[in-house]
């Protein structure tokens, strides 16, 4: 198909329509009201269903309703809403339906604004519901890289039955760029033996995510840790840049990705042998990919629209091996790649953070800029 | 004269609540004090005649331990 | 290559489109190429911008702090930008509504009186494309054809019938944006 | 000599063979029962899709021969919302306590009636909250005692009872709703009757559709079960009265 | 005052009642019920605000509301309830008012069951509601320690204007033993400068979460960090038991750790120079602490009633320098002390585990125990 | 010459001096300048306690010269019954448009009622989610074109609209619950006593109080002003009728 | 004859959206197309005599921007 | 010194009773003590449990998989934990309802007919009692003394005039064990 001019959260809905969505529910809020308000016209035209619900709580579980019949279905919000889908998230999940949701994500904490933030890192990757339960989670940085990912949610959801949660924050919502729609898919109802789509001419069906007896929850846990691990090994999904000959790397995933790469060619402009890594699958995280870049580069650079999330899972990855140092903006700032090409020269001239723990260092650092 | 009846009290399903017994209105149920289900219950029963088979006890019992007949030829109406 | 235009304004005055425009004539020759509005608060009232990059690779930062391109439509956007534009950039400016000159030495200011060009067209809606045809004198990546082309293909159906006169604004945009001394 | 014909009644088909979990004489079952009868009359097993609450009925999916979900505290209108959207042609119907539906579940119930969700809910109110031990429910009666209001319900500070189906019938998207009782063989018949019309119903496309039931809680009431029918006979039908609070009409038309 | 019999549930509720608590706000859910009931005998007694709220989402926003004014104020959950409760505590940390929720936790995902678990603790700890915001987590591990570190916990969250979680499982909530509660606490209305109490008197004051102006909500997710900084430094609590000589270490919180010390006992009767460490605040995590025992001790071994959620903070603090094992049980199952020292043994003979993530060996090994 | 005596009407004492956000003839500031009104007229100012909600009246806190706290979405209900539990001695009343009360916000609202909390609701029915650009409301009337209703409203889909008022009326703890317009100066005048009578309710502890008003929204219903008014009066006023759904014993006692 | 009043229109507050233009009753307001208030609103004004200080105007202005007065001595009652 | 004690029986048998008394004995002689209940699913109908630990020092685990002492008041309860007991461990078994012998040689299984001795005595819910008293022959740590004195604090006190039959119900299982040759 040839390339038209997508705004990120439009396009975000029809490559989900491609994909054979057919259900959607949602509840308006802003920086992904787009998202309901395409489909609440584009699912209709095509027979498909579309239901604005009460509230975040009802559509995560009018999702799960429709999850359990086999048919692709996803809901969308931003930050607050998405929080109050965490006991749904964890129901689903302990169900082992597949489910896709969109976090579109906004400044915070509370009601905090509508500006651009990647601050639910943390709740989409490691907490959020209660309970142990692995979700995987994909974080587009622009348009294509948007429509490409909504599709395979759909397609890993399915595949490891599993939450495929995708995370983007509002610049990627309401950016315009040029992007490729894949063919629309014919919706072909997949006969899972799973399903509880009414027992005509076939056995009975029970969905549900009570195991009442310690042992048969115990069972499922480790069911699904087993699936974690194929999904660990057969999925994580990153970009490399300028990686080879890198003497440090910056990490960054969507937004605070593509601003770095901005700095990067800035740094390499200067002779600076700087590297770029862009996780695209957050969760499973690149854990491997960062212990093996640790052998050949001396520090890495994290970024992130929040305090320091991600952060952690790299050092997780590093083990304390070479430094890891932290710049990030927060509260729906967006950085500027000139920020993050001082960070670069900070690094390359070896100035280490002085604290054990490097966002303190950061946040000494900021002092100076947040207070104008 | 009434109909005659007779009726089944499952002891898989029966937990002696005796709400069957209460309902009865010939009067011709008791608890079985001399069994115990396997879950340990004492199952309802008829203890005498006058069965009408009317499957009264059957509609109010809440686990549907109750089968009842009734001694004539063409069926008759299902309960409720 | 890379080139990022600011456009900015207030919400009235067609800033979205202009950037919108920009972006799919570079987009139609073939460029890589990003736009993106500021949004929230400011949208309702207040003044509204976007930001347009055009390169022929890979696009990083959607957004810079000091673009080498800029049009200010309203004095707000004019202070605004000409403080932060990229030395030796180009900024066009509203004449129309800015009672001031440049502050500036080391970029050039080119003022352009939008409003009453667009008046003499016959449609003070036009103001935009004025300023986006004057922008042009100093982006060489795109061409007045280019937009034009762009302008054909994306203008709404119920306002195709504007299209000669927004040939025009952009034409006489670019004229007198050239006259200017840079 | 037992024969076919001589057969008065039987266990409903739509019964698995699971005896249920309930306590003695609690009458969850006798809802479970009706609502068994009802399917099989009316043919609907295989077609059917329960979503089960948490509560005592948490396990109700063990109990019926169809297709079951079961939804989070409250939910059970959004989960059958969104089954009942992608499959039209399908039963969905929600089973819910009194915590469940008029307490956690009140914006869920409440929107689904609005819309009109094509589904039919069976609501049992035991006035109280059995599964977790007898706390206060919004149909607990005024001062009623109960572990969360030990000195009995105080109006003042814990609020009045709510009448679910005089509440829900104010809105346009209900086709029927009525409240029936399981507390005598008449009233069973009666609730019977009232399940089938609500089935009847979602099958015919009318709109939401609710029956609910005045129902025992032996257990947490303190009473023995015979006693508990009496309370519900004295004590909640003064309170909840029966009847039928919306029957719109293409559902009067409804012969059964 | 002498030593009585206590059920934790019961205890932490009198506890709170002590401490000066003014309004519990709650919903009935197993296994923390019994909080709930035994406030709404004794808060009336008292004159004191006791609602059941119609949901968990009720209920935070109701203590959200009291918290507004600077009264003392809790709620209590178990995991469905809490996952309900996310949008709430976000915007109560983004308002900077205190806060005191109870999380005696139970197997999960989804509805689960009501046996004890600890696997909320990444919710608790690290994700949760959406946004960056720190939060101190407190998880005790028995009676006695349960009721102090309630008082502590109303303590801490006015001091510091944040929320204070208190997690444990539900066997602590069930466990009795004696233990010593704390005078009543008269009631005494401090008046904060900035609670909306009404304002008689005085100029008005708003409380929100709104920052609309993204500098601002900089501001304060920075406000929030250095606050933050300050509990790091002051309020980081946990217990050591034979580490002075300990060639490796134990890790574990709640119940997890006390049966873990069993274990250690046993071990250390056999000659085994272990000792054991239990976080008592795992939020602010003692990472320092751990860090400098990495100096020291050889291994460590972190056990938990979950997939292995604080072994990720752990290792944060061992940076790779010495072997981090794992052992948990979950889905409800509470270990025996012989399981722990089975593990033990392992450590103590140096049968590291084989893959990069310990837990995937752990999973290995479970595979026999779990099946049966 | 203008001399105190003069003086017919002034800007409320309870306003402060910020300028609203609020769109141009945007009735929200009809409905805040009463409230401001009645409360200086009642002497309540330092007493009051304010809940905003989430909506473009988020900042209704920047308006009022009294204590305010700013609500998420929908459980202003739920932080006005914390505020009210713990100062019983303070006059606490939450502002919420249709999206927060009526759609996600029907738990707490519904809740807040049956508890019969000592609290006053002001309801901004505007028939559409107004801050967030004009998505479909649960007060949408049928229909009626909307972002999230291109094709206008389609009860058989998107469900009925709910007349908040009159469901509200069924609940026992509610002591004053009416429905008033903001469209000409009769009906704000109204609408003032209407919401002098709710805080009067308040004050003497005589339970739950709600004024509903319809309100406009000329920016996303595409109107002037003006017009606006006019569709209130001639849609909205039909399908909302406007009246005392629920005036208790005691309230209707209350002269003002 | 009837009583004589007049309006101030405070610039800091009107949004120029004639709400009160069409309630008034004299029909003796209009948009002062002459002015833009700092907001860039041209704001409501009396354009002749005729306003009898009925506050009519204040009673609809959603921004509370309207003073009113009138040139009797006796303070007259509130508009609501 | 740790001891641990696991009750189990029938709901309605006075299983969590029972070993609250034993606690509430052993802290009143100063000893550290834990009682555990297994709560859950098991609740409604079902077997009922509980663990008492009595120490001198902290006590970790509140559960053990292995005890040394226990009391089965039913059949179930016997199959199950005639498995778990320690080696070398004391098993009380209600005769009264076990249709069955002992079937480990390593451990002391003492059969007292406890329904029985509470029915002789007047009350056949003094049953637990009994079962408790026997216990007391092997669990030196606390007295028969002790536990009246625990009963007579914490009976409820609608039961106190049960305080004499409850003694009784100590003193005669106590003694049955001690005649059963171990
Ligand atoms: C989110 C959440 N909150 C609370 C609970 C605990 N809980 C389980 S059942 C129940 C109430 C059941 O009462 P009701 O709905 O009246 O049904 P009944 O048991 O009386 O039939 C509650 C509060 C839960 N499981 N999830
Ligand atoms: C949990 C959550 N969901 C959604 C939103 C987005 N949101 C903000 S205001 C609003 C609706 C406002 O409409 P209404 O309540 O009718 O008030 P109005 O703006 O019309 O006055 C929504 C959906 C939010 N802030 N939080
Ligand atoms: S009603 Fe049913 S369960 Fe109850 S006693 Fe009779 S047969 Fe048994
Ligand atoms: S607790 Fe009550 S509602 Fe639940 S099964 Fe028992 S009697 Fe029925
Ligand atoms: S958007 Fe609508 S409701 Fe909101 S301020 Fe503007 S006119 Fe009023
Ligand atoms: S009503 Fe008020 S805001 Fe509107 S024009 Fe008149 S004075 Fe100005």
């Amino acid at each position: 198909m040839p390339k038209e001019m997508w705004k990120g959260n439009e396009a975000i809905a029809e490559a989900a329509v491609r994909a054979g969505l057919e259900a959607y529910f949602g509840y308006p809020i802003t920086p992904q009201t787009e998202i309901l308000e395409y489909l609440s016209k584009r699912m209709p035209e095509l027979g498909r269903a579309f239901v604005q619900a009460e509230s975040e709580l009802g559509a995560i579980n009018m999702v799960y309703g429709a999850a359990c019949t086999g048919v692709r279905v996803m809901s969308s919000s931003s930050s607050p809403g998405v929080s109050l889908m965490m006991e749904g998230l964890s129901y689903i999940a302990g169900t082992e339906v597949p489910a896709v949701l969109v976090n579109v994500m906004r400044g915070g904490p509370g009601l905090g604004n509508i500006a651009p933030a990647q601050s639910d890192y943390n709740q989409a990757v490691h907490g959020g519901g209660h309970g142990d339960y692995p979700r995987i989670v994909l974080a587009p940085s622009s348009v294509q890289e948007a429509i490409d990912l909504m599709v395979l949610s759909f397609d890993l959801a399915e595949k490891y039955r599993m939450i495929c949660m995708v995370i983007l924050d509002g610049s990627v919502g309401q950016i315009m760029e040029p992007a490729e729609m894949p063919e629309m898919r014919p919706i072909v109802r997949k006969d899972f033996d799973w399903a509880t789509n009414g027992a005509v001419g076939r056995e009975r069906r029970i969905l549900s995510s009570i195991y009442i007896d310690p042992p048969a929850e115990e069972v499922a846990n480790f069911r699904l840790a087993r699936r974690w691990q194929e999904v660990q090994a057969n999925e994580v999904r990153y970009k490399g840049y300028f990686l080879d000959d890198a003497e440090f790397a910056v990490v960054g995933f969507g937004t605070a990705g593509r601003v770095a790469l901005s700095a990067v060619r800035a740094a390499r402009a200067e002779g600076i042998k700087v590297g770029l890594l862009r996780p695209v699958t957050v969760s499973p995280f690149p854990y491997q990919v960062i212990d093996q870049l640790t052998g050949r580069v001396s520090a890495f650079l994290v970024t992130e629209m929040n305090m320091g999330q991600m952060f952690d899972d790299v050092r997780l990855a590093v083990k304390g091996r070479v430094p890891v140092e932290f710049y990030g903006r927060v509260g729906g700032i967006v950085p500027f790649p000139d920020e993050i090409l001082a960070e670069i020269h900070r690094v390359a001239a070896g100035r280490w953070s002085v604290d054990a723990d490097p966002r303190d260092s950061w946040q000494t650092r900021m002092a100076s800029v947040i207070s104008r | 004269m009434p109909a005659k009846g007779w009726i089944e009290v499952s002891d898989t399903y029966c937990k002696g609540c005796e709400l069957c017994i209460s309902a009865c209105p010939q009067e011709v149920m008791e608890l079985d004090m001399s069994r115990l289900t396997p879950k340990g219950y004492h199952p309802a029963h008829t203890f005498k005649d006058g069965c009408t088979g009317c499957a009264i006890c059957a509609l109010v019992c809440p686990d549907a331990a109750i089968t009842v007949y009734r001694e004539i030829t063409k069926a008759a109406p299902v309960a409720a | 290559m890379q080139k990022e235009i600011l456009i900015a304004g207030f919400g009235g005055q067609g800033v979205l489109f202009a950037g919108q425009v920009l972006a799919y004539a570079a987009m139609d020759t073939g460029k890589i190429v990003t736009w993106i509005p500021s949004y929230g608060p400011e949208m309702r009232g207040g003044t509204a911008n976007c930001t347009v990059v055009i390169a022929d690779e890979e696009i990083g930062s959607p957004l810079v702090k000091n673009p080498p391109l800029a049009i200010a439509l309203n004095l707000p956007s004019f202070d605004k930008y000409e403080e932060l534009l990229a030395p030796g950039g180009t900024l066009i400016v509203n004449q129309s509504m800015v009672d001031r000159g440049a502050k500036r030495g080391d970029i050039h200011t080119i003022f352009v009186p939008c409003n009453e060009i667009a008046e003499e067209i016959g449609d003070k809606r036009l103001m935009n494309m004025v300023a986006v045809g004057a922008l042009l004198t100093a982006l060489t990546e795109v061409t007045v054809k280019d937009v034009e082309k762009a302008l054909e293909g994306h203008l709404p159906a119920r306002h195709k019938h504007l299209l000669p006169k927004n040939y025009e604004a952009l034409k006489r945009g670019f004229e007198h944006a050239q006259k200017v001394p840079a | 000599m037992a024969t076919p014909e001589n057969l008065v009644y039987d266990r409903p088909e739509a019964f698995t063979d699971t005896p249920t979990h309930y306590c003695p004489g609690c009458t969850h079952g006798v809802a479970h029962r009706l609502i068994a009868e009802v399917l099989e009359e009316m043919d609907l097993i295989p077609k059917t899709i329960g979503v089960a609450p948490v509560g005592c009925s948490v396990f109700a999916y063990n109990y019926f021969d169809t297709d079951f979900v079961e939804a989070p505290h409250g939910r059970a209108p959004a989960m059958a919302t969104g089954i009942k959207r992608v499959m039209p042609d399908r039963i969905v119907f929600t089973y819910q306590g009194d915590g469940d539906l008029a307490s956690i579940g009140m914006g869920e119930i409440v929107h689904a009636a609005a819309r009109g969700e094509n589904i039919t809910v069976v609501f049992i109110n035991n006035a109280n909250y059995g599964m977790t031990g007898g706390q206060m429910a919004p149909t607990t009666l005024p001062g009623m005692k109960t572990t969360s209001s030990p000195n009995g319900r105080d109006v003042e500070t814990q609020g009045y009872p709510i009448r679910m189906a005089e509440m829900l019938s104010t809105l346009d998207g209900v086709g029927y709703c009525v409240r029936r009782s399981l507390h005598d063989p008449k009233n069973i018949r009666l609730a019977k009757k009232a399940i089938r019309m609500a089935f009847e119903t979602q099958v015919r496309g009318l709109g939401f559709s609710m029956v609910e039931l005045l129902s025992t809680c032996p257990t947490n009431w303190g009473m023995k079960p015979v006693e508990a029918l009496k309370f519900v006979e004295e004590k909640m039908v003064p309170f909840f009265p029966l009847g039928d609070y919306k029957v719109a009409a293409g559902v009067a038309q409804v012969k059964v």
